[in-house]
């Protein structure tokens, strides 16, 4: 029952938003039913931790993985409700671009994500990711600028057809478990599957096919090189907050499509086939990302490139596997949230005070926005991988897999890598703060709200990097617990 | 045999080839409109072989699927495209990349390689041979239109095209996913048209064109 | 007992370094037909020194007048290293090269700081020039002495002059003809010597040694002149200790540290005589000339450490 | 007592900054962090020294703490250290206490009395960490809040630049550093030193050899060896002097303690010998170019940043000897060699830390570190002076000062290494004295010009005419640290000992040769004689009168006829021009009068960058980026292309797997 409450509670704040023309009175719902919902995934965290699983029907189920995505999904979800409560001070108005289209979207756009956690059916799951693309198209392109239609069309393309390749994907899956003797009611049911997959074993050229095109499918949501070229198009034109919940969740739920495929592909005909193919696209989209970030113009695709570039490293952290690489990738994937989550936050100041993000046209901002400039920092020095955050940790972690799994290659370009992206990012962003401000603008004044948000998160991250509570620990065991 | 088995069982065995056909035709086709036609034909020949299936398997959950197929594919969507076409006014040419003569033997070379590319597959698992590569074919098609067709409503139709190969494929190999699953594809797909249409028109309306070879202001 | 001769030779070796001046530039003298002086002028000019007064620039500091004397105390002490009629020294028994040539640099130090310290542009001229002969020069002299210290397994200076003095004449090796040659170079450069720097020199533009004391006078005037007087004594009996020992007194008897006397007298001897003539006989070389000279000097010691690890 | 100090340390220098931020209103706090500070250095210090002596170590899991194994131990090799640490951060500390005070204001004095001892605290992380975990964590902690600090003067322009290329070479040399690390981890799963020092012996020498060689390139980055040393002269200068002074003086030596602890107690025996020929051969180039570098300058701090590269590289050319004598089987002189890089790294912390808080003292009269700005400074700033004179000394090794005494254990090994039977060994041990030789003339040279320049002569500007000497706790400082420095010169038997004892802890049966004792406790002696014999000369009797410098007769000698630092140092430059390749250009107006200029102005620059060096590999990485960046060309078609292209490709990989 939570599951259902939990699940189709945004869906209904949603439609009940859209009421609401005044744009004080749509934040002031939206706050309410987001901290409602929160409470909802609250409980049903709780639950979820003392009974393990949670089923509901033959579509919705709950487990260990669930959870930690479920966990990370609600704290970003929130900051984000609550950042944008103050950052659409002053949106332009225009069909689909005002305050309730807005928040409904965005509780539509939660919905969704909750249905691709919370379905225990892939090809429920396959609907669900196919539905968040079209529940974030219209958010991406809100504000209606040239650059965002083009990035709004290029998003909805590129992912439309990504997915297709992941139903083509998951119509192979299909067809082995049928082939292999599971019912066809139940042949898409990840708990069945998983226990049938040792006998899906038959079918491996099926399965390797399926695997192809689910990474090919859901890499290009997850943004893996070469298929991520909608990703920084749709997180520049983006709102802010939009931005951070398309690089810290939507890539995430991706992710999690992708393991749950991984999990029963790997546990049919051994984990040599995934693993070499998500080392192969997670290898690529670091190296490639890394320099890419070197040439860009504009912070937040900077920040899109950094995120091809982490779900690279996680992808690499599954690739390597073992308990240390798949903790690692989880853990990295949750850090990445939050510390992405900060630096789009501080773009949104960023783009009131200079008008622009456009990296040579920002100059002095750590005199004309001193605090942001100093969360721009911290997200910076967090995104780099830099201690005491918890970005060093995941990937200390990832690399001690590597390293533990001899995979030396692997683990020099990671190290490489590392450098250069920390060179590209660093370049930018000491630009950006250094020098005189082009124009004499007062810096903007920092809502409480947003601080709070950007608080919360730098906390999170500073948390975990030097010092993981045994919760935490515990809800990573069990996530993993339900790969392996 | 009756005479509607009689027809199902030729639907069955000459469905690959229309299809074949209006992939071609599709690849020929100078203007939107022409295409929006040839691809709810295609849908109706896919509507066509679901119900042959559904008649052989006897399967009330296919015959709803084919009903859904035909309400969707071919007449609300090619309906809808057909009407932002005519409000979008601009030129009715698809304008390509590629000559008419080049695009109708790229997608000859793309059935051939479709009909490589199935074939070990279709042995091993005992599948017919010919319907697996018409649906590659299709999906190979899609693709194709997508990059080579430079209006946004090419790459709607393009992508519309390759969704039809993936369903093909699907219906083919397995006779269909669990009906509930089937629905929301098609919501999806539904859902997925309409705001491709809304994009359709904001493009024309802050480009004041459609062609998405133009979009290049995000780059790099 | 054994302090105390320690001392007297020591004493000799400070004492008699105004008569080492005295007598090279009276050889030097008759080498060029002239009468010169008496070889005792030396000591009338640093008692003559010694009595005058003291000028000092208006904006000297403090280090002014300190640097002559740590100079002094440094070249003393130095001197107290080397064996001159026993082979054993003072501070020369557990005082090793290394140190040896860094107390010399020490003084040095302080010379070069003095000579700025001045506020003239001839003080810092000799300084400058003072520094690139010093640098290249120290190289090839801890090079040579450290390939004779291989040889004779030890660094303290006492220990090569037991080894050397227990060997027979002819048994040396070609390290150590080699280390000669280097030590030679450096020795001219280092005391200040034709064809490095002029000591007798008048023209400020080619002054080196010179131009640095030019405003020094009185007792500072007379340590200094006594330091490079004490300092050409002591790298000459250096060079008699090290490669040509033999004639050291080996017990403490009286007879044997006489004879020990006589012989040094007569090395020493030789050895104003060579560089008199030297002097004589050779121009003086333009100053961007010195580091290949030195250069030649720093081959030869790098030649003499090769050897000793081929040669044993 | 001794693991109460330790954590006492750490405590503070934990709550330092907090109670920096926390008071920041209140004015009448504003001493309380350098109280703080100093409790914390001279706990650390007594830790360490409790350490050092035997009376016990410290050893603190931290482990429930972190993600990973964290603990922390204090051997003697890190108490070494951290006594170093100690001995010239306290110092600095009290500079600061009153330079801060002077120069900074507002919120910029909280940040750095909020990264102060945040920076020294990664720094005692480092030092004493005993796994691989808490070190890395340390490391690049280090790394971030010395950046910070070195960007609280500003950050505009080339600081900028310097600031840049400072945390991106970091970064990489960290990164070498962490492979190091994790290269053990087949063979030692914990990664916590103790397991990794008995997993070592079961890897392979090939693997050895990489570990080794990604460590030296990780700590030679951080260490300033040429050519990795880029970023030293670029970010040293511009720090606030205290913290450049930390920076030289402590930070590079946590470099050091690095490569010591893989080349000597990780890695143990087992490295191949071209190992330390390798080390002593860069340690012998970065000792010679870097005092060179150091000579063509005429910037004070930049001039003390390349001497930095070259006392380093001294320490390296004594733990290239230690390892090659470690490979011949030579304990006792490898011992001998090792404790030459220890006690030099001691000396060196506490002689550039001074040399830099002079440079701080000097900038806080004058407002300029540019030599040639400056000039007979002694009269007026007695005590910077005398202070820096005792910094000069010892850096550039004289005898009865610090510095002496770790040279000399370079030099007696060295030459220890011609009797070696391996005739390789035996040639280039006895050579790497001859560069020592050099360089140490080269040093004599360049510190003799820093010295007479700065604080003799006339002054060359009105600031250095007027300056006015320093508070006394900034003298304070510098007195506590020149006093060290005489300390250990003239009785360096007491740190001798202690150096022995690490030596011999990381060099198992080393028996440490007797020379060193007995030599080092004859050192008082000559310091005895010497003092007697300057007493001798200060006794003279003399008459002093103050008459005008000689200036060939003629009137008007003023201070732009002195020799400058430029004119002094030309000889040798002009010795060696093909080490700078200089680019001269001498102005002389008005032009059409060649020989009766009324003003001649000349200017040589250095054209031998090491940025040339990293050019092409930086080139090829905007180049690579570059065209990245092109293939995103903008066009849907094309993206959607390179979609069919990757799945193309993956479904060839799956055909062939």
């Amino acid at each position: 029952m939570i599951l259902w409450l939990t699940l189709l509670f945004p869906l209904a704040s949603a439609i009940l938003l859209l009421a609401f023309r005044n744009a004080r009175a749509a934040a002031r719902t939206a706050l309410v039913a987001g901290a409602a919902e929160v409470v909802l995934l609250g409980s049903c965290a709780w639950k979820l931790h003392v009974y393990g699983v949670l089923a509901q029907g033959r579509y919705l189920r709950a487990d260990g993985l669930t959870l930690f995505f479920l966990i990370n999904l609600g704290l970003i979800f929130t900051v984000v409700l609550v950042y944008s409560t103050g950052y659409l001070r002053h949106v332009p108005g225009g069909r689909f671009s005002s305050p309730r289209w807005y928040y409904a979207l965005l509780f539509l756009f939660l919905f969704t994500l909750l249905a691709a956690y919370l379905s225990s059916n892939l090809g429920v799951l396959w609907i669900a990711i196919e539905a968040t693309t079209l529940a974030s198209a219209l958010l991406v392109g809100f504000y209606n600028t040239e650059g965002a239609v083009e990035a709004g069309w290029k998003y909805l393309i590129m992912c439309t057809v990504g997915i297709a390749f992941a139903l083509f994907g998951t119509i192979a899956l299909y067809l082995a478990a049928v082939r292999a003797g599971v019912p066809t009611s139940a042949a898409l049911d990840w708990t069945v599957l998983m226990a049938a997959s040792p006998g899906l074993n038959a079918a491996g050229a099926l399965l390797k096919l399926a695997f192809v095109f689910v990474i090919v499918g859901y890499g290009t949501k997850i943004g893996f090189v070469p298929m991520h070229s909608w990703l920084p198009d749709a997180h520049a034109d983006a709102p802010a907050p939009i931005s951070a919940m398309l690089s810290a969740v939507l890539l995430n739920c991706a992710m999690y499509a992708l393991l749950r495929m991984e999990a029963i592909t790997s546990h049919a005909i051994g984990t040599g086939f995934s693993h070499a193919l998500l080392l192969a696209f997670g290898g690529l989209s670091l190296i490639a990302a890394v320099f890419l970030m070197i040439v860009q113009r504009d912070l937040k695709r900077l920040l899109a490139y950094s995120s091809i570039e982490h779900m690279g490293i996680v992808a690499l952290g599954v690739g390597i596997g073992g308990p240390l690489g798949l903790s690692g990738a989880l853990l990295h994937a949750f850090n990445h949230s939050l510390a992405k989550t900060l630096l789009f936050f501080t773009t949104g100041k960023v783009r009131d005070t200079f008008g622009t993000l456009r990296i040579d046209r920002i100059r002095g901002m750590a005199s004309v926005l001193p605090y942001t400039s100093a969360i721009l920092i911290v997200g910076g020095v967090a995104l780099a991988g830099l201690p005491p955050f918890g970005l060093f940790i995941s990937e200390f972690t990832i690399l001690i897999s590597a390293f533990a799994g001899s995979h030396y290659v692997l683990a020099v370009l990671m190290l490489v890598a590392f450098s250069i992206g920390f060179g590209a990012l660093f370049f930018h962003l000491q630009r950006m703060l250094s020098g005189e401000p082009h124009a004499s603008r007062g810096g903007i004044k920092i809502l409480a709200s947003e601080a709070g948000a950007m608080c919360v998160c730098g906390v999170c991250l500073l948390v975990l990097g030097l010092y993981i509570p045994p919760a935490f620990t515990s809800m990573l065991h069990n996530a993993m617990a339900v790969l392996q | 045999m009756g005479l509607v088995e009689f027809a199902a069982a030729k639907t069955l065995a000459s469905s690959a080839v229309f299809l074949f056909i209006t992939v071609l035709l599709m690849a020929a086709a100078k203007r939107t409109n022409r295409c929006i036609k040839l691809f709810a034909i295609q849908c109706a020949v896919i509507t066509a072989q679901i119900a042959a299936l559904a008649f052989m398997r006897h399967s009330a959950e296919a015959f709803a699927v084919a009903a859904l197929v035909f309400l969707v594919k071919v007449i609300a969507i090619p309906y809808a495209l057909l009407r932002i076409s005519r409000q979008l006014k601009v030129t009715p040419a698809v304008v390509v990349s590629t000559t008419p003569v080049q695009s109708v033997f790229i997608v000859a070379g793309l059935m051939l390689l479709a009909f490589a590319v199935v074939q070990p597959y279709a042995r091993a698992f005992a599948l017919d041979s010919e319907m697996l590569a018409a649906a590659t074919a299709i999906i190979l098609t899609g693709g194709f239109l997508m990059i080579s067709r430079k209006k946004a409503l090419m790459q709607v139709i393009g992508l519309l095209v390759l969704e039809n190969g993936i369903f093909l494929a699907a219906l083919t190999t397995t006779f269909g996913m669990p009906f509930v699953i089937e629905m929301g594809i098609f919501f999806d797909l539904l859902v997925c048209v309409l705001l491709l249409g809304i994009f359709v028109f904001r493009i024309r309306e802050t480009f004041e064109h459609v062609d998405v070879s133009r979009l290049r202001r995000l780059k790099g | 007992m054994r302090i105390a001769l320690d001392l007297v030779q020591f004493l000799v070796l400070i004492a008699t370094a105004p008569l080492l001046r005295g007598v090279v530039a009276r050889v030097k003298a008759r080498i060029q037909n002239r009468r010169g002086a008496s070889v005792f002028r030396p000591y009338f000019d640093l008692w003559k020194l010694f009595r005058k007064e003291d000028l000092v620039p208006p904006t000297a500091s403090l280090l002014f007048r300190l640097c002559p004397v740590i100079l002094w105390a440094a070249t003393v002490a130095a001197a107290a290293f080397i064996p001159v009629l026993r082979t054993s020294a003072l501070l020369g028994n557990q005082g090793d090269i290394v140190l040896l040539v860094y107390l010399l640099a020490l003084g040095r130090f302080f010379l070069m700081l003095g000579a700025m310290d001045g506020g003239s542009s001839f003080g810092g001229m000799g300084a400058s020039r003072e520094a690139l002969v010093s640098t290249l020069a120290e190289a090839p002299l801890l090079l040579g002495l450290i390939a004779i210290a291989i040889v004779s397994h030890g660094a303290s200076i006492a220990t090569i002059v037991q080894w050397t003095a227990a060997r027979a004449p002819f048994e040396l090796s070609p390290a150590h003809a080699f280390a000669c040659v280097a030590l030679v170079l450096v020795t001219i450069a280092e005391t200040g010597r034709i064809p490095v720097d002029n000591p007798t020199t008048h023209l400020e533009l080619t002054m080196i040694h010179e131009a640095m004391v030019l405003e020094y006078s009185g007792p500072s005037l007379a340590l200094i002149e006594w330091s490079s007087a004490i300092k050409l004594n002591l790298m000459l009996s250096l060079l008699v200790a090290l490669f040509v020992p033999w004639g050291m007194a080996a017990s403490d008897s009286i007879p044997a540290l006489a004879i020990a006397a006589g012989v040094w007298v007569v090395k020493m001897a030789v050895l104003a005589v060579a560089l008199a003539a030297l002097e004589s006989s050779m121009a003086k070389l333009r100053m961007y000339k010195v580091p290949e000279y030195l250069g030649m000097a720093t081959a030869a010691a790098i030649l003499a450490v090769v050897f000793t690890a081929y040669k044993r | 007592m001794i693991n109460l100090s330790f954590n006492s340390c750490l405590v503070l220098l934990l709550a330092a900054p907090v109670v920096t931020l926390a008071l920041a209103r209140w004015k009448n706090t504003r001493y309380l962090p350098a109280f703080l500070l100093l409790a914390a250095l001279i706990a650390s210090g007594g830790a360490a020294l409790g350490t050092l002596l035997g009376r016990g170590g410290v050893s603190l899991d931290l482990t429930w703490l972190a993600p990973y194994p964290f603990a922390l131990a204090l051997d003697r090799l890190s108490a070494w250290f951290l006594l170093l640490l100690s001995a010239a951060g306290a110092p600095v500390v009290l500079f600061s206490a009153s330079y801060v005070e002077r120069h900074y204001k507002g919120a910029r004095r909280h940040w750095l009395w909020a990264l102060l001892p945040l920076f020294l605290l990664s720094m005692a992380l480092v030092l004493t960490a005993a796994t691989a975990f808490a070190f890395l964590f340390g490391w690049e902690l280090m790394t971030l809040f010395s950046a910070g600090l070195v960007a609280i003067d500003g950050f505009d322009g080339e600081r900028r630049r310097s600031i840049f290329i400072y945390l991106v070479m970091m970064h990489a040399g960290a990164a070498a550093v962490i492979g190091a690390f994790l290269g053990f981890l087949p063979h030692a799963a914990n990664l916590d030193f103790a397991s990794v020092r008995a997993g070592a012996p079961f890897m392979t020498v090939g693997a050895r050899a990489t570990i080794f060689l990604l460590a030296f390139v990780g700590f030679g980055v951080k260490a300033g060896i040429v050519p990795l040393h880029l970023w030293l002269p670029k970010a040293h200068p511009i720090a606030p002097s205290p913290v450049s002074a930390l920076m030289s003086g402590v930070m590079l030596k946590t470099a050091v303690y690095g490569f010591i602890r893989f080349a000597f107690d990780l890695l143990g025996a087992g490295i191949p010998a071209w190992c330390g020929y390798l080390v002593l051969v860069a340690g012998a180039v970065s000792a010679l170019l870097g005092i060179l570098y150091g000579l063509y300058e005429h910037d004070l701090k930049r001039l003390l940043a390349y001497s930095s590269v070259e006392n380093i590289g001294i320490v390296f050319m004594g733990m290239g000897a230690a390892m090659i004598f470690n490979a011949q089987g030579a304990l006792g002189w490898a011992a001998l060699a090792l404790m030459g890089a220890l006690l030099h790294s001691l000396n060196h912390a506490l002689f550039k830390s001074l040399l830099f808080l002079g440079a701080g003292a000097i900038t806080d009269a004058t407002h300029t570190q540019d030599l040639e700005k400056l000039g007979g400074l002694l009269g007026n700033m007695r005590g910077t002076g005398i202070a820096i004179l005792v910094a000069c000394c010892s850096i550039i090794g004289l005898p009865l000062f610090n510095g002496f005494t770790g040279e000399w254990l370079a030099f007696r090994s060295f030459l220890a290494g011609g009797e070696l039977s391996d005739v390789k060994a035996a040639i280039v041990l006895p050579l790497a004295a001859g560069v020592l030789a050099l360089v140490g003339g080269l040093a004599a040279a360049c510190f003799a010009k820093v010295y007479s320049v700065a604080f003799l002569g006339r002054p060359r500007s009105a600031e250095a005419a007027h300056a006015h000497d320093v508070p006394w706790a900034m003298q304070a400082g510098m007195a506590l640290l020149a006093a060290a420095c005489i300390a250990i010169g003239v009785a360096p038997s007491m740190v001798l000992g202690l150096a022995g004892s690490i030596a011999q802890q990381l060099i198992p049966g080393a028996v440490v040769p007797v020379a060193a004792g007995t030599f080092f406790q004859f050192i008082p002696w000559v310091a005895v004689f010497v003092l007697a014999v300057v007493v001798l000369g200060l006794l003279i009797p003399r008459v002093s009168r103050i008459t005008p410098t000689w200036a060939c007769g003629m009137p008007g000698l003023d201070s732009r006829m002195q020799y400058t630092s430029t004119s002094f140092s030309k000889p040798v430059r002009k010795v060696f021009n093909r080490v700078y390749q200089p680019q001269r250009t001498v102005e002389i107006l008005p032009a059409n009068q060649p020989f009766f200029p009324s003003s001649i102005s000349y200017r040589s620059v250095r054209t031998t960058t090491y940025e040339r060096l990293y050019r092409p590999a930086v080139n090829a990485i905007i180049n690579a980026a570059r065209g990245l960046g092109r293939a995103q060309t903008g066009n849907i078609q094309v993206y959607l292309l390179y979609m069919f292209l990757a799945l193309i490709a993956a479904l060839i990989y799956m055909r062939f797997s």
